[in-house]
């Protein structure tokens, strides 16, 4: 079994610790230049199909990746670009996917809401609201079984925990005791439908207690909280505690999607949230922990800037995803292509304590 | 109802799409013994198990109980409750797990206990399973095998009688075999667990009891090849599941009244063996397509469309011609069921009605 | 609005009231009468399928439906003789449904998975596991926008609270807050899986927090506690208060079904469960209340006795299902007669509140 | 890609199976004006809903947001909350509660966001909604009315632009309809409210902004007859949904080269109307099936098997052709969508080279 990276111990990290806080508010801003982009892109008709964007969310994808060991895995949604990139995704393939080139993660043919990127991890994005969920569950099974000591996120919304797939994948991690951890971005809303209207209960967190396994609510937009949350329960997987649900409370600035007129909200609901930007109160921390300078925080935000804008300069320029290449051969990209190994997907772990293939073994016969 | 040897004989030949088993096949003709269908299922996992720690098997009361049809058997004594995994009444949730393992380094088998119940699980299938490799761009591959008995014949009604195979051959990004006979039974399975792609392994119950002769060795039948159990003169029986062994009854019958039938098994409904078929109808001119799921878009009518569209249709001597469930829910009375599905003398009738037609 | 008869309050009821200690009793002997007939048919070849036998379980089903009025509904399950009988269905028709003959409430076309007896207010057995709970949701959505003042029960077993089914159907319960009970009968098995295996809490009933209304246990093997706990429910139901998940901690004495070689249980907890007779108990209790004598009681047995066997001898004098009648036109089978008005499969309650068909108001245009 | 008139004079004729709705229709020349399709789903649900308190919506986000797509609009302003009614994201939940509702009394139509997402809900319609009434043996019918948007062309990939109208059509006890214009997504789904029975009315999402002339007042199209917008003589198109108004552009092109095409709106899967169909193809001898869908065990291999198995083989001047969405998801770049499922120029190059066949 490969060793896998120590995750930073909770107690070292933070706004008072440089290489952390810079790490993170670098992440959180590559997050929101890169949506911003993406927004900008939409506008100007240059992107095609529809965009889920977690502007305002940032803290929560952020804190979370950041709990994690090299190894552990993810599995998000169709709000997912944080996602995707708080667990180390290029922003070059992502944008070039967006923008339909066949550089892209998914070579034009998933798109935002399938963007995945396999070998950092993330199982994918995903279009099901609640699809991922027992997906990553499955995942976790595979670690356990496998002995890999990784640990598996899943992050859904607060919609999502009204279907039946998070009821039924949530009860599989309980009674296997699997190393998972689901993270619900509570963002008030599915779509138009408020938590208050889709559930009688008043938290999401409460849902656990009828899996038994602890719920833990947490201050989605605070970086530092959502790290101590789920560096805990992230611990409680890892050492065989099982799974935690994880509350974040968040909000998303943009609308649900392109198609949102805002019907169902307030002006004044979505000031105050604005009001509570997960990256201006973790600078306002940072400042006040005097770990990084003034100067400092404008680095960070020139190289997420720049970062994304090159995405996007070097994606425009890339070759688009190409019809006829694909025509000529569908079947091969339906299927898989002849593989030594079935064992693709998986994290860059060595399997433990499985043998060898069918066929292997039947030489030896 | 009989199984047949003589289209079991399957080597592991390339398979389509260019997947090729790693290891050359033992003799198929070699160390074959009599079993049941269902004992070939198990013993498909069971060498699989043995020679594979990645290989799983989960779904409802697979374990002690043995599945909800006994073809997990012994497996659970075997392999432990880590590898034969019992799992609460949650289809969506297991196939869903199924999914994450394969994409995690398992090669799991999700039993279903009756292909109805992959109503609850179609998102995982249809939305997840049979589109993750397309949809990621290749990145990475579904190695699931989902097994489902489906069919009619027990008196178990509506909710658990369904032959739902057109619906799965219809999503592109699945597989999706039949086996109509022990010796497929075993070897298609044995394929399906090898393949880097999700495929949907349709058993039937009625089959479960019936035995035929099975290799010894873990002996794959190729996805992707139909198999011509029979060859005749007079027309041609397409036939998939029960059917098969319904239609190589009506031949015999049939042999006696001088008319001669060569029944094709499709055995792959995806990926479909359209030279296989195609070339067994033309060579007698007049085909007969049986299915016990309902007529109305059935996989069969895709086999009607192949001769339509293709060279095949000049070769016809009579229409083509259906037999096919009809397109009702199976009842329960054992009068009303036997009666919504082909049987054997309706297979004759309809054969005998054909070979004198134009 | 059709007046809804009162349920007998739940303080006449019990042991003590001869009128309603001869009901529950006779009830509990009809099904387990029927299901012993049913059992000893099968056995020697003369019924057709499968059975799921309620035999150990009938407190549940008569403690319940006793606590309805006439105008309430239920939705069961694969294991439903009893909520059938206890709702009031007809023998003859029952068994008639089972041995194939057209007199049966389906007409031989639906079998024991599938009686329904919808003029008395049972939707329908099914099936599917959890199958019925959204159904029973959605009729206790029309009940409460129809103002019936009907109350919806759903039946369904401790292994279908693991399926999203059950999920999704309770949340909307919960929300719209409907007249609805969840009845759970825990019977310890999902098939062959233990509750303590398939779920990682003590208790059925403490899912309902997951939703936000009360769950509550009682011991499913006593008549009277099931009647006040569904008395309570009923009632919180009826008035306004929302659903309530009520959880019947009983037994199944017969295997799953008729597949089922007991291996996943032993024959001392079967013993045990068995010592507990809820019939049994029951009888010991109206002896002790003093409210029916030793007489009365065995002409209770006799006459459930008689039902049971005048049913098996008419209905095997009935003439079967015709395939002949049936073939002659099977989309008539699959498809609804022509109907004045849509309203069937409705219980005899007069809609309130809504307008008439589109037809007559386009015809007054 | 333009709506046309020709086949949108619905009238209330029996529909099929003998249910015949209470009163004359009204005069569906009279009155018409153009509006779109989406205007033309949303009307008809208000007058529905205006003439029977029984009609209630109920769906994810059809509130105040007023539906993923625009369609239930102002309907909850005008009928308020309890009879449109906004649900949490539980497509199995609510379909459930629509079979419930339709038990009980009410005329429930249930909208599905995305007609992929009737993967969760499968069982409800499937092994529920769709058997009731057979499985009761007519005790109980379920009028219950699916409504869910299929189709690619938005770019929002394989899980949100399926085609799963051959699984729906495969399925005893349900009905299916594709409104492939603004009037008929009114008439149709008018019937649909009507009908006893359970039925799926799948929109599609390019046609919700396409316009057409609709009668205002509320007359409906029969469920179980096809459509003939366009007579020729050289060859006959059939097509179901957004394929139908590319092929009536595909036939206008045709035209100026001297190919004449004929175009069937198929526009009721179930109960198929056969003899419009077929009827139309063997007046010109040559059939192009065009759909969206993939190829493999679509729809249109049941239209090519009704050809095959009928007396209209033998009128048949060429093969039959289908030209139908390649059996792969659909991918997200635009030029792959595309590329994936026929254009107007595919069905110009497909009949311009079957017109010549044979
Ligand atoms: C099964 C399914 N139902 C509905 C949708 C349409 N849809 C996409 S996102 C969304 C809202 C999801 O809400 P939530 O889970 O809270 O996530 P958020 O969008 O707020 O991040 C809906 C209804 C879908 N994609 N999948
Ligand atoms: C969706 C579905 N999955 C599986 C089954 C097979 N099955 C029938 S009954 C049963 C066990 C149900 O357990 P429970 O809900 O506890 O009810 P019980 O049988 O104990 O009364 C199973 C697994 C089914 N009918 N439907
Ligand atoms: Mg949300
Ligand atoms: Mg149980």
């Amino acid at each position: 079994m490969t060793e896998l990276a120590e995750a930073p111990a909770a107690s070292d990290a933070g706004a008072a610790d440089p290489r952390w806080a810079r790490e993170a508010l670098l992440t959180m801003y590559r997050i929101r230049r890169f949506e911003e982009a993406v927004d900008d892109l939409f506008a100007r008709g240059m992107m095609h199909g529809t965009m889920h964007l977690s502007i305002g969310q940032e803290a929560s994808a952020t804190g979370v990746c950041a709990a994690l060991a090299e190894g552990d895995l993810i599995a998000s949604t169709h709000r997912g670009h944080g996602h995707c990139i708080a667990k180390g995704a290029d922003l070059l393939p992502m944008m070039a996917e967006l923008l339909a080139k066949d550089s892209g993660y998914c070579r034009g043919r998933g798109g935002s809401m399938h963007i995945a990127d396999v070998a950092k991890g993330n199982l994918g994005a995903n279009g099901i609201v609640g699809g991922g969920i027992p997906i990553a569950v499955g995942s976790a099974l595979a670690q356990k079984l496998r002995g890999t000591g990784a640990v598996v996120v899943c992050f859904f919304g607060d919609g999502a925990t009204n279907e039946g797939a998070f009821h039924e994948a949530a009860n599989l991690a309980a009674i296997w005791q699997l190393p998972v951890v689901l993270v619900c971005e509570n963002n008030k809303y599915g779509m138009s439908f408020s938590t208050e209207k889709s559930m009688h209960v008043a938290t999401v967190a409460e849902r656990a207690a009828a899996y038994g396994f602890p719920g833990v609510r947490v201050d989605g937009n605070d970086v530092e909280a959502v790290f101590a949350a789920a560096t805990e329960a992230v611990a409680r997987a890892r050492s065989g505690g099982g799974p935690t649900l994880l509350e974040t409370m968040t909000y998303r600035w943009k609308g649900h999607s392109k198609s949102d007129k805002n019907l169902y909200r307030t002006r004044e609901e979505i000031e105050q949230w604005r009001a509570d930007d997960p990256i201006a109160d973790f600078e306002a921390k940072i400042l006040d922990a005097g770990s990084l300078s003034v100067e400092d925080l404008e680095a960070v935000r020139t190289q997420a800037r720049d970062e994304v804008r090159d995405a996007v300069r070097r994606s425009m320029q890339a070759p688009d995803a190409d019809p006829r290449a694909f025509l000529a051969d569908p079947a091969a990209a339906v299927f898989a292509a002849p593989l030594g190994s079935h064992v693709a997907g998986a994290p860059a772990v060595e399997p433990h304590g499985l043998g060898t293939a069918l066929d292997a073994t039947e030489e030896s016969k | 109802m009989t199984a047949t040897v003589e289209h079991s004989n399957g080597t592991a030949a390339p398979a389509a799409f260019g997947y090729v088993a790693g290891s050359a096949p033992a003799d198929a003709t070699a160390g074959e013994r009599v079993i049941t269908y269902s004992e070939a299922v198990r013993e498909a996992m069971g060498q699989a198990m043995a020679a594979d720690d990645r290989v799983v098997l989960l779904g409802e009361d697979v374990g002690v109980y043995g599945g909800a049809f006994g073809v997990s058997g012994d497996l659970h004594g075997r392999f432990g409750g880590e590898r034969v995994r019992d799992t609460p009444i949650s289809e969506l949730g297991i196939v869903g797990a199924g999914v994450g393992m394969a994409l995690s380094g398992l090669l799991p088998i999700v039993e279903i206990q009756f292909s109805d119940f992959t109503c609850q699980a179609m998102d995982q299938i249809v939305n997840q399973a049979a589109k993750i490799h397309f949809m990621l761009g290749g990145a990475a591959h579904v190695p699931l095998v989902l097994r489902a008995p489906g069919g009619s014949g027990t008196g178990a009604a509506g909710q658990h009688s369904q032959s739902l195979e057109a619906w799965f051959a219809h999503t592109p990004g699945l597989k999706v075999v039949m086996p109509s006979n022990a010796a497929d039974a075993k070897g298609l399975l044995l394929s399906a667990i090898d393949d880097p792609d999700p495929v949907v392994v349709l058993e039937h119950k009625l089959l479960y009891k019936t035995s035929g002769p099975v290799p010894v060795e873990p002996v794959r039948v190729p996805i992707g090849k139909a198999a011509v159990p029979r060859r005749g003169t007079d027309l041609t029986m397409v036939a998939t599941g029960v059917m098969v062994s319904r239609c190589l009854e009506a031949a015999a019958r049939l042999e006696a009244d001088g008319v001669s039938a060569s029944v094709v098994d499709v055995r792959t409904l995806t990926p479909f063996d359209a030279e296989t078929v195609l070339g067994a109808i033309d060579e007698t001119g007049r085909a007969l397509l049986v299915q016990e799921a309902p007529r109305h878009v059935g996989f069969m009518s895709e086999v009607a469309a192949r001769i339509a569209e293709s060279e095949s249709l000049y070769r016809l001597l009579a229409p083509v011609k259906r037999l096919c469930g009809l397109d009702t829910p199976i009842p329960y009375a054992p009068q009303l069921e036997r009666s919504v599905v082909p049987q054997v003398d309706d297979v004759v009738a309809a054969a005998r009605a054909l070979a004198v037609v134009g």
